[in-house]
Parts: structure tokens; C-alpha cells; sequence
């Protein structure tokens, strides 16, 4: 019916594709119609929150037959899915002529993106290098700002933070200087959260949780110096902020009740919306302060075909579709996160949402080895996250507690294998 | 002999359904956990590619200083919540236990906590503890009080998870209390007011001693379900701060699902389940040591007059 | 020992009065039966006394002590339940000795009290069981043993052997009775079975709709009863009652029914004189009939039924209408469908008011 | 019964229940109360129990069912309404199996029997033992590998059904063990056979333990999320899951969460009320002769 | 309406053999009466008949056909239970035509019975009510029609009246008794009480512990008791069982024993000759001691406690170490504690074989 070209074999197949419950896909919900109406391939969404999507892919993959023919996956699943041998290697579509598209110029991806969350099995094994290929394709992902109050800012004469002592600094003076205002709100919920909030740290700070020998080093200075970050900043944050996820960390910012937030780029579209927020229009946003280097997060979702997807083309062209020139500067202006560098100098963009330009800054930082995605960060991560909160909460000494993470990963990973050949 | 026939393969018609599904659909299953808990089994393997081990989850889970926190945790929040349930559901129904209008409606109102979906209860008890908005805080803010840091603090957060069980639980035990206490021999109470029994040790000596099957079984019930309390606390404080609310129940779970070893949650809870049903066992026994005993007594005595 | 009286005790539930203001006195040291049929108020009564129950207006004296305010622990009284009520979680020598050691006697001598009562009422080898552990006679017992164990002043009981079967409540009336005469306390028995009342009752009180029907010894309920009510309901088979009317002639009294006329004795004729009423009641025992006409008026009855029991056979006749039981000291099974003539001993003929049921 | 008398108390009594009416319902109502709040009268500092309700989350939750278009709900997630009736299909169906099929067995064992009572009362608490946690992934593999259930409404029936089915027999039992075998006795010399005896004369004697027992299914049928979560596609979601995956890291949305909530709960405050008598009894009966 | 055999039938309840091989037969169209005390068998071996229970052994025929393994409403029978066992959940009418109504008899003819057999049980009025809405001697008469209603060829009663009180259990009694000089049908009735079995039977078999001990009318076992078993259950009060020895003395033969010294009768002693047992049991019925001590051989008894029922009084005597139940007609009570002198009816004296308790 009138759909030529590469798309006509497909027209009206349904694909089913599994998202997670994020603003990023909420915004492509917004551009998917536009897919339809141009390809006459129909789509269906499944939506989920993006731990329980987790669950339920890992559940789903095992199957012969999956639902799914497209799936979001958050970037540490990387590692599992690859390992499992569940997803595709994308190679074999992009050979293919009836459907790569020759336009699609993937130099324009964000490389560090590219590398976190699409490529697998070479340096490592969870970053590019030699042996490694491509299984998915950065999409609504993620790196770290500093989103803070000009007015307050402004208000004490505070200069916007460019290095961690300075961070530092503010985050404690400000709750002396406003009455009732929190420093920094922080995520530093027991487990998963206060994981990611130190590892937040670690990486600008000089450290890694593993030396390339996967030697566990997250206990050397950096590490120590990282926690100890981490912690002022909770000390000095909002009422309650041991217990904040992200959401509670948000929405302490976003009804003021503290300065400065440094997370994910995903929450900025809902600061500046004024029906949910009351610091609309007076945050400024700026690059992750450097420590010993810049080291942005890397995170956020990637899209991939399962193995036992059923309509694997068509699959393949909506992942094109999406993460094409058009397809991202459509996702951006409805409110995503583009993964294109072109995306990011869009002026239609830029006007639409005048922090675009930070943001691009600020992806140049961006640390594909943040954390290390293999099979077993999921029990190191775990064992971060409940050690931190123990830190944060029972003041268990930032070294010990390291100490304790150290020797604790090292013995998972020897399990693992990973010194099978030391 | 058609009719015969029928006869003796009734009660197997009758049981089939319930037997074939419990075994399909439940023991089945649980063979599976049981056999999976000799397996290094990660969820993104089917079961037959996962690897035999043997012993090695259990023998591993000893040397799990989480495991062993966290089942520390779980001793110490069952039997907390426990007796604080049965203290104050079982004193509730002794102070309540009154002619008065309106009981039933009462009871209804009471039983009203614990026919809300755990999810419900825990997002509702996470809103009500949330350090600014939630109306514990607000209130003792508008006070003049300080704010109370209910799910940020280790200690602390371990009272806000056992007060929402308290609230959600405590009717239950109320209930079954006040039922016993209703359908307690009125004249035997009435005996022991003749007596000289007063309040005190009517209750004491009369009421509770009575009541005491009833409590028992339900005191058994709270516990098993107290060990399995896994939504509330996971949507409340996801076992934080540290692993202060990390009952075991949500570390299997968290084991299954974030740490990905099948064969290690099911062996944890094959610990769970041996501990319960040495509990229930005991139980068990002495309850029908106690009643063949007192029936082969009361045959002696039917026969010797 | 004290002497129990009520004085104008009444009990309402709501809006219903069950028992209307009444007076009753009860003898110090006697054994007092309440009888009457289910619901007349005989336990409230009992209940009332013990304490168990608030009066709703009157008052109960002990000796010249008010007592109504009391609880009942105060009162010095022991009680037996129908039920038994015996405490299920303590074996028979705890439960004996419950009251005993709320009440803080010493250890040896609440030994001593529950070994003695025990073995009098021969339980002692019964002592270590719980009560679900003995038969319904021993539960009896023990219950018995709690009320003896505690020497209260006054006993009562509450029907405490209509859960016996019977042949075990004839065995444990007959005790009953043998500890009658053996304690000397006030005693206060309920029950609504006459027979139990008859057999061990000094003085039997009949209720009937919350009002004291008549007080009196056996005896005298059972040959002067005041109305049809309680001639009725005291003897077994019951007094059979037949419509007729009072007929003078010559100075002889008679009574005609359908199917009869029998002449009144001297003493029942004289009081009968007095009267104006013609149409009355006639009240004949089963037992006032013999099978030798010659001993009294002859009257002829169609036998419809013949129980025969061995020793004797109740037949239930027709005389007329009405349905009359007759007792007879039958050796052999009488034919039922039969016409037969029997002996009425005029004596034991009793007349009562045909409207207010008032024995003439 | 009107002349019913009950005793009186003193005021401090009557100021104790009520305090504990208060804390017993008080997070219920609280919980009612946000659901009428806009979201920013819930977020700001300053509580007021004065506010102006508003249905908004409501439309929210429901905006796929609502006969007008409401005008404040930006994105209307479709997927609640579907949610609610894959709860409703699934709570019930699951609910009158195990009442059907929990009663037979227990019938059988307990006028045939078969196995002890103790038996059955013993696997009805080892598998109330048994955390979901870790069914959750061998039901998933049998369901999918083994029975190709995965996904439908009817693998969620069956794991329920399964789940309650121990705790059913359990309070049965005891309901039928009340009903005196000279009845069944008495039907079979009336020329009623075993089905006969079972449909026409045991049955609705023993309705208000089906009644007890349907409402405790119904509660776990209703509220279940971990199991339902691995084996609902999104056609068969029910309503906890979706509850769940409303949650985002990114929002959380209290009115809306709070609203879903009090839908959530209303059906079984309805049959909380509806057979609160039932429930007590049924409650009792397990637990007291079990 | 067959005639009903039992053949050698037997019943174990795993290795408990509870009846023993036994033959019985029931002729057509009489009332039997199985009657022994609880425990005894008396319901097994109905409910074998009814199909309720199946048999360990031998073979049941309804006149020349065996029936052992036919279903229960394969048989023809109806049965009425000891705690009637109504349908709770369905009205009057529709517990009375549920039978029917499984048998797919048309509408109209159901209605027809019903109304007729309602109303000859005097329960029309109640057939709309539900079971809990009446009272226990109604529920009884609903059992009862239940029953009649299918026109069954046997009818079986289990302890009908035994969840009754004493006064409708009398009433009911009667009415049964009626009932069975109407319908003329087979008729068994299951009962531990002698009283029922005397007046209901025309036939009683007797049965203790499994065992068939006598078969015969109420006369017979009253007069003719193969044994000291049913002497003392059949007559109430029971038959008084005193040891003793037989004396002979010039051919007259006496029984001796603790505090007695009594003549047999010419009849009785003429059997006793040929045993050579000198030590028995003596057996004497309460009635057959007389107050008038001319009228027989005397004695004298101690009376211990006197229960006075109005037209008679039953003593509790004691004949050296021995209790004896006398029943006197007094007019007036006895006095407890006094000795007494009785006049025994030596006619009425039973001796029994002191092991084997058979009667000589
Ligand atoms: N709590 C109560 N409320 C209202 N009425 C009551 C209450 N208790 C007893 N009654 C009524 O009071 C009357 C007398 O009851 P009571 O128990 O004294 O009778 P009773 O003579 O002991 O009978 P029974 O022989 O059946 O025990 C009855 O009509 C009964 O219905
Ligand atoms: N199901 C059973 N299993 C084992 N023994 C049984 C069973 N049913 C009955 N008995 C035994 O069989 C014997 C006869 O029982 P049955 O019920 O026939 O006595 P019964 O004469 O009717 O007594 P009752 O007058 O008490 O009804 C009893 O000793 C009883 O204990
Ligand atoms: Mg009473
Ligand atoms: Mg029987």
C-alpha cells in the first residue's frame, strides 16, 4: 500500500518490542506512529520498569520462540545476553544491502556510547578492540551532569563547580547558607543506588574496580577518596537522602529542597517542566566536575535483536529507523536522549532545549569503561551497593568497607575464572 | 460388578483434579527447586545446561557472611514482629473481648489491612516514612519536633519495616484471638470467677491457657508468612540501609534476579525451608503425642465405669 | 450457713422481664430443688445468687447481709455447672484445687483437702488426667469435688446431670442423694427433670413462666398440688386430665365426662361445695387406676396402645375423646384394641378450675 | 435478636477503640486522601489536610476507559484498563477452580480416608513455606519449556490455582467434616450416587466455608505480583504488575501510584465487607481445628 | 415386603472382628427390635442391611435373593436415622421428596405423596419451613415421613428417639407404636433402650457384644431370660443380681446367701435338681418384693436411700454387702436408714448359673 523500497516486504508485520518505562522511550512512543505511517510495519510496545524488564527479558530469552523482536536492554545486560548467546550479531544485517541503509553513518554515534553498550568481546571482552562486533545500538543512553540552581547559586556567590573540591564545597556550604536546602541530592539507596552513586565518583577520580588484570583495585585511593565524596555529599544533601533513589533525589531537587544534582541527563526534561516542577527555568547544567580526569557515566539503554525474535528484518529496520539522523533528532525534540553528535549541534534542538549544547560537551567525556560489564557485576555490584549504604548510613570506614568489597569480588571472580590464567 | 467399581475408584475420581494440578503445577516445581540447588545455574540457562555441583551452594551460603546477616535479619524481624503481633493482637482481643454494638462492624474495619496487596502496603508505608513529604515526618516537623530519619537509618529503618508488618499483621492474630476468646466455654470462666479468680488471673490462668491451640497455630502461621514477607520490604527499603531489612526471603529473590544464581536461591531456600519445617514438625508431634494420650486415656476411663 | 432469702428480686433482659418480682426464702442446711420446665428462669434464679447475674431490682439477703453487690467470690459459695465447666488445661488436682490457691491456702493442706475429697468421691486415682481424659460420670465427679473441696457455706447446682446418660444419671442421682444426707450445708439444685427433683429434693420449689408455681416437700407437691400445672408436672406418666362437670346428687358429689362418672370423696367433695364452678377439670394419676374394678368406681376405657414393660405395662386408653394412661401392675401384656373395665381409686381423684387450672 | 442487650463501657474505652479504628484504617485513608491530590499538593512542604480533591489521577490511571477525554492527562497509558480485567478474569476463574476442585479433595479425604488429615495439614504449611521467590524461575521453565502456558492467562490460573489449593483443602476440611455423614447417608438411601451426594447435599451445606475460602483465594489471586510478573506477557498483565512497572527511577508519580493502589484495593475491601462474617469463621475454623 | 435372612453373616473392621458369623431371620411384616447396650453391633449389622456397610462375610437374602452387593437404593428400603439427618438446605417438602425426585417420579405424584404422608404425620402446616425451624419432635415426624414417602418394602429405624427428651420421647414412642399396628410393613428398629423395645417390638433380639443372645416377644424375654445378661437389661428398675448358694432341705429347695434365706418355687426347683451347681446368682426384680410381708417369702433389707416418685418409691437397700432395688407402691415416703421386712415372690425368682450366668 504505497510503502516502497526496503520496507516493502515488511508492511504490515507487527513488531513487538520491549521498552523500558523511562522518558527517553516515552518520547519515542511519541515519534513510533511517524515509523508506522513511513514504513507500514506496525509496532507494538511493551513498557516495564527497566529492573523488572530485566527479569522478565532474561526469562524471555531462553526461549525458542521470543515475544519480543526488539528489546531495550539496560547496558550492564550486556554482558549477560552476549554471553548467553541471546542477541544478534548485528553484522549480518548490516551486510545485508535490502536493508542497511547507506546512509545511516554510524561514525556520527557516539563513540563512547558505541563502545559501552553496542560492542562486545574485545578489550576485556566488553570493549571494543580487535575481536570485538557489534550486538546493539545506544539508544536513550545516558551520561552524568551537574544540574544546579543559578539563582542560588547566584544568590551566595557561589561559582558553578568545575572540580571536586569545589563540588565538595559547595555541596556543604549551601545547606549553612540557605536554611532548609540540601547540598547535593544524590541517589544513595541501599544496594543498586549507592552503587551507581559511587561509581559516579570513582571513574573522575582516578579509580577503576578492576586493574586490567582484573585485580580488584576499587580499594586503592581512588576509591577511598571517591566514597569519602561521596558520602560529604550525602552528609551535606537534602533530609533523607540515605534512602533516595533516583526519583526521590529528583524530585528533592526539582521541588528545591536542594541545590544541586548530578545524575543522569534523562532528568532534565523534567525539571524544566513547570507542572511538575517548581526550579523550572533556574537550573543551569554543567559538565561532571573533573577530579583527576573527566569521567562521565556511560549508561542507559541499547537496542538489540534477540535471537529468537521472529521477524528479524523488519526488527532490524525499526532499530535503523530509530537511531538514524531523522529518527534521533525526532526522539531528541520529543523530549530523548539523542545519541548522535549531529543530534546534538541541531540548532532546532539546541533551541528547543537550551542545555543540548552542555550535554554534547559533555558526552566527549563520556567513560565506556565506567563500570565493567561482565557476568558477575551484578553480585559485585550488589555487594558495592549494600557496603556503600552501610558507609553511608552505620559509618563503617570508607577503607575497611572497601577492603571488605575488594576481597569479597576477588573471590567471585576467581570462581568466575577470571584468573585462570595468571 | 459395575456399581462397585464406581464405588472404589470414587474417592480417586474425586481427589484426581486437585492432585494433578498440585502435582503438575507445585510439586513439581519444587522438585525442580530442590534438584536446582545442586546446581550452578545462572536464569539465562536452561536447566539442563547448568552445571552439577553437588553440595557446593549450601556448603558456599555457610561461608556467606550476607547469608548469614541476612539470616541473622531474618530470625531477629520474624521474631520481633511475632511476639509484638501476638502481644498486642492477643491483649487487643482481651480488652475487647466485650458485648458491644457494633463488633462486627469493628472486625471488619479491623481485618481491612491485611486484605491490601503487599505492593500497596509497602508504597503506602514508603509514602507515609518519606523524610519530607510523608505525614510522620510533617507531623512531628509541625510539632516542633525533629524528623526522624525512618528508612535512611539502619536501626531505624528495621522499626519502620516491623511497624508496617505490625500494622498490616496484627489484626490477623486480633482476630483469631477474639474468635477463640468468643467461643471459649463461657461457663468454665464463670466457674473460675466463683472461685475467687479476679480480672488478672482469669486471664492469666483461664483465658490464655485455653486459648492456647488456637494461638499456637496461629503463632505458626505468622511465622511461616513472616519469613516470606518479601514485597513490603522490597518496595520500602530494597533491604537498605546496608543490609539492615534484608530478610532472607529478598535476598533469595535479589540472588535469583540481580545476582543471576538460580542454583545458590534455591538452595537458600531449601535452609528457609528445612528451619520451618522443623519448626512445624515439633509442633506436629507434640500436638499428636498430646491427643493420643488423651484418648487413650478417655477409652480407659469409658471402660472402667 | 447463712439463711438465704430473696426479697422482691426481679431480672429483665432489655425490655423482657423474665422473672417478675418475687419473694422466696430458703431454709439454712436444707437441700432446695428449683424444678419447672425449660426457659421458667430457674438458672437466673441460680445465677442471681451466685453473682453471676446483676439483679434488675430486689435484693438477696444472706442471713440479714445484703448481698446483691457482692462478687461472687465474696460470697462464699460453691457452684456445679451443667457443663461441668471444668478447667480443660489443668489436670483434676489443679482444678480441684484452683479456688484453694487463688485463695492462698498452704500447699499441704490444699493436699490434704483434695486427697480427702477426692477419695470420697473416688477419684483420687483419677487426680493427674485432664478432664478430657476421663468419661462423662468422672467429669461429674471431679466437678462435684471442686464445689466439696472449697467448704463454701452454700452449694448450688445447675442441672449437673443432664448430660449423663441415663442409666449413669440414675448411678449419680442416687449418690447425689447419699451426700444429701451426709453434708449439711444449704444446697440449691436446679433441674427440669421432676424425677430428680421427687427423689432428692427436701423442698422442692416449681417455677413455671418466672413464677414460683408452689414450694413444698415431695410429698405434699405430689398430693397437694395447688393447680393443674404442678400436679402435672410432678409424676410420672403424668396426671391425665379430662374435661367434665361437677354433678350433685344426694349430697354425693360427682364428676361426669364423656364416657365416665365417678363419685368424689368425702374430703375432695366437701371442699367442692364451697365453690360455684360446674365445669371443671378432672386430674387422674395413671396410678389410681387398677385392673380389679371391685377396688374403686368402675369406669371402662379402650385401650389403644399397651406398653408392656415387664413388672408393669402403660396402656394408653381413650375415654371418650380424651387420652387417659393407665399404670397397671400387669403380669402379662394387655391386647391393645381392647375394652376394659378398671377401678378408680376416688381418693386420688383431684378437681381443678377449668379456666384459672386452681385445684378445687 | 432485637432484644439483644450489650453491656456498657466507660468513655475511655470507647477513646481507645477509636484510636485503634484510627490506626487500623488511618494509612487507607491517607492513602484515598493523595489519591486525590494533585501531585503538587503532595510534594510541597506544607501539609494541609485542606486541598481540593480532584479526580485527576484517576483519569489518569483510567484515562483508556473514560467516556470523555480529560483534559489534564498528557499520555494515557493504555495499559491499566486491560490490567484490570486480566486481575478480575484471572482472580475469579482462579478462584472458583480452587473452590471446586479444593473441595473435592478435601471431601475426599476427608469422608474416604485417604491420606491423614495431619498429612494434608502438614503439606498445606510446608507449601506455604515455599517463598514464590524461588518457584518463580523452575514455574517460568516449566511453564514455557514444558507446558507452553507462558504468557496465558490460563498458566497464571494454573500456578494459582496450585498455590491456594493446599490452604482451601486445609479450611475444607474442617467445614466438612461438620457435616454429618448420616446426611450422605441418608442421600445415598434416597438413591443419590457419589457425584449426586457431593453436588446435591454436601456442597451447600458447607457454603460459608466456600465463601471463607473464596476470599482468601481471591486475595492472593488478586494481589500476587512476583509470579505474575514472570509469566504475564503484557497481554496478561495484571494489576500489581503493572502497579510495579509504574514505578519509574525517573517520576514517581504518588498521586497516581496512590490511586492505582486504591483501585487495587477496592475489590477486595468490597468482599472484605460483603463476607466479613464468612471470613472470621472460615479463619477460625482452619486455624482452630487444623 | 421380602422376607429378610441374614446367612452366616459377619463383620471385622480390619483384624476387629465386631460380629462374629450370625444367622437372623425377619419374618415379613413384623416390627424387630434390635436392642443391647451401645457398642454392641445393633447399627453394623442394620447398615449391612441397608447397604451402608459392606459384609466381611456370608450373604443377606431378600426371600431367595442375595442382595450383599447391591447398592443401597438397589434394596427397597428406607431409613430413618438417630439424629434424623435432614437435608439443612432444603424445605420440609423438598427433604420429604428428595428420593423421589432423584427417581424422576413426575411432579404431580410427588405432590400427592407428600400432601398424604405430611398430613397423616400431622406436619402439613410445615412444609415450607426449613429443618433448623422446627422443633425436635417435629424434625422426628419429618424424618419418619421422609421415609413413608418412598413406600419402601422395609423400613429401618436407628435410635429414632434417642436425641429426644424424656416427655416427647414417651410421646413419640406412642406414636410409633401406633404407626406400627397401621403399616404393615418390615419393620427393624435399632435401639439400646429396653423400655422402646418393649413396648415398640413384636419381636426383640437382644445382642451384647456381638452376639445374638435371645430372640422373642417382650414376654418371653421378661419371663423367660435364656440368661443373667437379659434379666438384668430387660425390666426396669434392673433386676437385682445376689450371690448365693442352693440349699436343699427335706426337697425343698432354698437359696442362701449374705443376709437372705429364700424357697424356690416347686417349677424352678424341679430344674434346679438336675444341675449340680451349688453356687449361683440369685436374681429378684424390684417388683417382686411387697411391702405386705405375708404375701411371700420375707426378708429383711436395710434401706440405705428412698427415692420417692409419688405413686411409687424406689429403696435403695442393702442385703448384707449387696445393693438391692426394691419398688414399693407407697402412698408416703420411706424413711432412708431404717431396716424394712419385704414379702419376695418366690415365683418370681430367677437363678443363674454364677460363670456361665446361664439361667438354670
Ligand atoms: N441473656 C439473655 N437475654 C435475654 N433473655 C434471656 C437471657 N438469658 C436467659 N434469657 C431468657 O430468660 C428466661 C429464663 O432463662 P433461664 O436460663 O433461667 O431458664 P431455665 O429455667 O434455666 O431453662 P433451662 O431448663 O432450659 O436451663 C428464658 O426465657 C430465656 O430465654
Ligand atoms: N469404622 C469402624 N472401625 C472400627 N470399629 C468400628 C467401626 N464402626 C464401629 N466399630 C465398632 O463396632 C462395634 C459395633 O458398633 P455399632 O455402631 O454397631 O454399635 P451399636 O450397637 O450401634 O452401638 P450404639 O448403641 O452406641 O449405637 C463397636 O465396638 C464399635 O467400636
Ligand atoms: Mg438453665
Ligand atoms: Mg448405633
Amino acid at each position: 500500500d504505497g510503502h516502497g523500497g526496503p520496507y516493502a516486504p515488511y508492511a504490515g508485520t507487527t513488531l513487538v518490542i520491549n521498552v523500558p518505562a523511562h522518558p527517553h522511550y516515552n518520547a519515542m512512543m511519541k515519534v513510533l506512529p511517524q515509523f508506522t505511517e513511513e514504513t507500514g510495519i506496525e509496532v507494538e510496545v511493551d513498557q516495564l520498569q527497566y529492573l523488572k524488564m530485566r527479569e522478565r527479558q532474561t526469562l524471555e530469552l531462553t526461549k525458542d520462540e521470543g515475544d519480543y523482536d526488539l528489546i531495550s536492554y539496560v547496558v550492564f545486560s550486556k554482558a549477560d545476553y552476549v554471553f548467553a548467546d541471546q542477541l544478534e550479531n548485528l553484522a549480518r544485517f548490516f551486510m545485508n544491502p535490502k536493508l542497511a541503509d547507506p546512509a545511516y553513518d554510524a561514525e556520527d554515534l557516539i563513540d563512547g556510547y558505541v563502545a559501552n553498550i553496542g560492542i562486545a568481546g574485545g578489550f576485556k571482552g566488553y570493549l571494543p578492540g580487535a575481536t570485538g562486533s557489534l550486538f546493539g545500538i545506544p539508544y536513550g543512553s545516558e551520561t552524568s551532569v551537574l544540574a544546579y540552581r543559578k539563582d542560588i547559586f547566584e544568590k551566595h556567590g557561589i561559582a558553578t563547580p568545575e572540580n571536586y573540591d569545589q563540588l565538595l564545597d559547595a555541596a556543604c556550604k549551601i545547606p549553612e547558607v540557605e536554611e532548609g536546602m540540601g547540598g547535593m541530592a544524590s541517589r544513595a539507596a541501599s544496594g543498586h543506588q549507592a552503587s551507581h552513586a559511587f561509581l559516579l565518583h570513582l571513574a573522575p577520580l582516578g579509580g577503576r574496580v578492576f586493574d586490567d588484570n582484573w585485580e580488584p583495585i576499587i580499594n586503592n585511593e581512588a576509591g577511598v577518596a571517591a566514597a569519602n565524596a561521596l558520602k560529604t555529599i550525602v552528609d551535606c544533601g537534602p533530609e533523607g537522602s540515605q534512602t533516595f533513589g533516583p526519583s526521590e533525589a529528583a524530585a528533592a531537587f526539582s521541588q528545591g529542597q536542594a541545590a544541586m544534582f548530578m545524575d543522569s541527563i534523562a532528568f532534565a526534561a523534567g525539571f524544566e517542566d513547570p507542572t511538575k516542577s517548581k526550579v523550572a527555568g533556574k537550573v543551569g547544567y554543567a559538565l561532571h566536575p573533573e577530579g583527576v580526569r573527566r569521567g562521565s557515566q556511560t549508561g542507559g539503554f541499547g537496542i538489540a535483536i534477540p535471537k529468537n525474535a521472529q521477524n528479524k528484518e523488519a526488527a532490524f529496520l525499526l532499530m535503523q529507523w530509530l537511531t538514524s539522523k531523522k529518527g534521533d533528532l525526532a526522539v531528541a525534540m520529543a523530549g530523548g536522549n539523542p545519541s548522535r553528535f549531529s543530534t546534538y549541534e541541531n540548532a532546532e534542538l539546541n533551541a528547543k532545549y537550551p542545555y543540548s549544547a552542555t550535554f554534547g560537551e559533555a558526552l566527549k567525556y563520556a567513560d565506556p569503561d565506567w563500570r565493567p560489564i561482565i557476568p558477575t557485576w551484578g553480585k559485585i555490584n550488589a555487594d558495592i551497593g549494600t557496603t556503600m549504604s552501610q558507609v553511608l548510613t552505620e559509618g563503617l570506614d570508607p577503607q575497611e568497607a572497601l577492603d571488605g568489597v575488594a576481597e569479597r569480588a576477588r573471590a567471585i571472580m576467581d570462581e568466575a575464572g577470571y584468573y585462570t590464567w595468571q | 460388578m459395575q456399581t462397585a467399581n464406581v464405588n472404589r475408584l470414587t474417592p480417586y475420581l474425586f481427589l484426581a483434579p486437585a492432585a494433578i494440578v498440585m502435582g503438575v503445577a507445585l510439586l513439581y516445581p519444587v522438585g525442580y527447586m530442590i534438584y536446582a540447588s545442586f546446581l550452578d545455574w545462572n536464569p539465562s540457562q536452561r536447566i539442563g545446561e547448568a552445571e552439577f555441583v553437588g553440595l557446593r551452594n549450601y556448603t558456599k551460603l555457610l561461608t556467606d557472611e550476607a547469608f548469614r546477616e541476612s539470616f541473622f535479619v531474618t530470625l531477629k524481624f520474624a521474631s520481633i514482629v511475632v511476639s509484638l503481633e501476638m502481644l498486642l493482637g492477643v491483649g487487643l482481643a482481651l480488652l475487647l473481648d466485650r458485648n458491644i454494638r457494633g463488633m462486627s462492624t469493628l472486625r471488619t474495619l479491623f481485618i481491612l489491612p491485611m486484605m491490601i496487596a503487599p505492593i500497596v502496603v509497602g508504597l503506602m508505608w514508603r509514602y507515609m516514612y518519606h523524610p519530607t513529604v510523608g505525614i510522620f515526618n510533617r507531623t512531628l516537623k509541625s510539632w516542633g519536633f525533629e524528623p526522624i530519619p525512618w528508612l535512611s537509618d539502619g536501626s531505624w529503618a528495621f522499626a519502620s519495616v516491623i511497624i508496617a508488618d505490625v500494622w498490616q499483621w496484627t489484626p490477623f492474630i486480633f482476630i483469631l484471638s477474639l474468635a477463640a476468646l468468643q467461643s471459649l466455654p463461657q461457663s468454665a470462666m464463670e466457674a473460675a470467677r466463683i472461685d475467687g479468680a479476679n480480672g488478672w488471673q482469669l486471664i492469666w490462668f483461664v483465658k490464655l491457657p485455653l486459648m492456647m491451640p488456637v494461638l499456637i497455630v496461629t503463632l505458626l502461621l505468622r511465622l511461616i508468612d513472616a519469613f516470606k514477607v518479601l514485597e513490603v520490604i522490597l518496595v520500602m527499603t530494597n533491604g537498605g540501609p546496608g543490609l539492615s531489612t534484608e530478610i532472607l526471603s529478598l535476598r533469595i529473590s535479589r540472588t535469583a534476579s540481580e545476582f543471576r544464581e538460580l542454583g545458590e536461591a534455591a538452595a537458600m531456600s531449601n535452609y528457609l525451608l528445612i528451619l520451618l519445617m522443623i519448626l512445624t514438625a515439633a509442633m506436629f508431634l507434640y500436638n499428636k503425642a498430646m491427643e493420643a494420650r488423651a484418648a487413650r486415656l478417655r477409652a480407659a476411663a469409658e471402660a472402667d465405669l | 450457713m447463712p439463711r438465704i432469702t430473696f426479697d422482691q428480686v426481679r431480672k429483665a433482659y432489655g425490655t423482657v422481664e423474665v422473672l417478675p418480682p418475687f419473694d422466696l426464702a430458703l431454709n439454712d442446711g436444707e437441700f432446695t430443688v428449683l424444678v419447672g420446665p425449660s426457659g421458667c428462669g430457674k438458672s437466673t434464679t441460680l445465677r442471681m445468687l451466685a453473682g453471676l447475674e446483676t439483679l434488675s431490682g430486689g435484693e438477696i439477703y444472706f442471713d440479714d447481709k445484703a448481698i446483691s453487690t457482692l462478687e461472687p467470690k465474696e460470697r462464699d459459695i460453691a457452684m456445679v455447672f451443667q457443663d461441668y465447666a471444668l478447667y480443660p488445661h489443668m489436670n483434676i488436682a489443679k482444678n480441684m484445687s484452683f479456688a484453694l490457691r487463688l485463695a492462698r491456702v498452704s500447699k499441704s493442706e490444699i493436699e490434704e483437702k483434695v486427697t480427702r475429697v477426692a477419695n470420697m468421691l473416688n477419684i483420687g486415682h483419677l487426680l493427674d488426667r485432664k478432664p478430657a481424659e476421663l468419661s462423662g460420670g468422672q467429669r461429674q465427679r471431679v466437678a462435684m469435688g471442686r464445689a466439696l473441696v472449697r467448704d463454701a457455706g452454700t452449694f448450688l447446682f445447675d442441672e449437673p446431670l443432664s448430660n449423663l446418660d441415663a442409666k449413669l444419671r440414675g448411678k449419680m442421682r442416687t449418690e447425689l442423694a447419699e451426700m444429701r444426707d451426709t453434708i449439711d450445708k444449704n444446697m440449691v439444685y436446679v433441674t427440669h427433670d421432676q424425677v430428680e427433683a421427687m427423689t432428692l429434693g427436701e423442698r422442692i420449689v416449681v417455677m413455671a413462666d418466672g413464677l414460683i408455681q408452689q414450694q413444698g416437700t415431695p410429698e405434699e407437691l405430689f398430693k397437694q398440688p395447688v393447680n393443674k400445672f404442678v400436679a402435672g408436672f410432678i409424676g410420672s406418666p403424668t396426671m391425665n386430665f379430662v374435661d367434665g362437670e361437677l354433678v350433685d346428687e344426694k349430697g354425693q358429689i360427682w364428676v361426669r365426662g364423656d364416657g365416665f362418672m365417678l363419685p368424689l370423696s368425702a374430703e375432695t367433695s366437701s371442699r367442692m361445695k364451697q365453690g360455684a364452678t360446674k365445669d371443671v377439670t378432672v386430674g387422674l394419676r395413671p396410678s389410681s387406676f387398677s385392673q380389679d374394678v371391685t377396688t374403686g368406681a368402675p369406669i371402662e376405657l379402650k385401650v389403644v396402645v399397651s406398653e408392656y414393660l415387664g413388672a408393669q405395662s402403660v396402656l394408653v386408653t381413650h375415654c371418650g375423646a380424651a387420652e387417659v394412661l393407665v399404670e397397671t401392675q400387669s403380669a402379662a401384656p394387655v391386647k391393645s384394641g381392647t375394652i376394659q373395665s378398671f377401678g378408680v381409686n376416688t381418693d386420688e381423684i383431684m378437681v381443678f378450675d377449668k379456666t384459672s387450672g386452681l385445684r378445687l | 435478636m432485637s432484644a439483644k442487650t450489650y453491656d456498657k463501657q466507660n468513655p475511655a474505652f470507647y477513646a481507645l477503640l477509636v484510636a485503634l479504628v484510627v490506626m487500623a484504617i488511618g494509612p487507607i485513608f491517607m492513602m484515598l486522601t493523595t489519591s486525590l491530590k494533585l501531585n503538587v499538593d503532595i510534594t510541597s512542604d506544607t501539609s494541609s489536610l485542606l486541598f481540593m480533591p480532584t479526580l485527576h489521577n484517576y483519569e489518569t490511571v483510567l484515562c483508556d476507559y473514560l467516556w470523555y477525554e480529560a483534559p489534564n492527562v498528557d499520555y494515557c497509558d493504555k495499559t491499566f484498563g486491560r490490567a484490570l480485567v486480566n486481575s478480575l478474569i484471572i482472580a475469579l476463574i482462579s478462584t472458583a477452580l480452587t473452590l471446586v476442585i479444593g473441595c473435592m479433595a478435601a471431601y475426599a479425604i476427608v469422608r474416604f480416608r485417604f491420606m491423614g488429615r495431619d498429612t494434608v495439614s502438614l503439606t498445606t504449611l510446608m507449601m506455604r513455606m515455599v517463598p514464590p521467590a524461588v518457584l518463580l524461575v523452575p514455574v517460568f521453565g516449566i511453564w514455557t519449556f514444558q507446558f507452553g502456558l507462558d504468557g496465558t492467562r490460563g498458566g497464571i490460573i494454573l500456578v494459582y490455582v496450585a498455590m491456594n489449593l493446599p490452604f482451601v483443602i486445609w479450611i475444607l476440611q474442617s467445614f466438612i467434616v461438620q457435616v454429618p455423614i448420616q446426611l450422605e447417608e441418608a442421600a445415598r438411601m434416597d438413591g443419590a450416587g457419589p457425584f449426586q451426594v457431593f453436588f446435591l447435599v454436601v456442597l451447600p451445606i458447607i457454603k460459608p466455608g466456600l465463601a471463607a475460602a473464596s476470599i482468601f483465594t481471591f486475595r492472593v489471586a488478586w494481589n500476587e505480583f512476583l509470579l505474575a510478573n514472570a509469566l504475564a506477557d503484557r497481554n496478561s498483565r495484571t494489576v500489581p504488575v503493572t502497579i510495579v512497572n509504574s514505578l519509574t527511577e525517573y517520576d514517581i508519580d504518588w498521586g497516581v501510584i496512590m490511586a492505582t493502589g486504591m483501585l487495587l484495593a477496592i475489590p477486595p475491601i468490597i468482599f472484605t465487607f460483603v463476607a466479613s462474617r464468612q471470613i472470621i469463621t472460615g479463619m477460625t475454623a482452619g486455624a482452630v481445628k487444623g
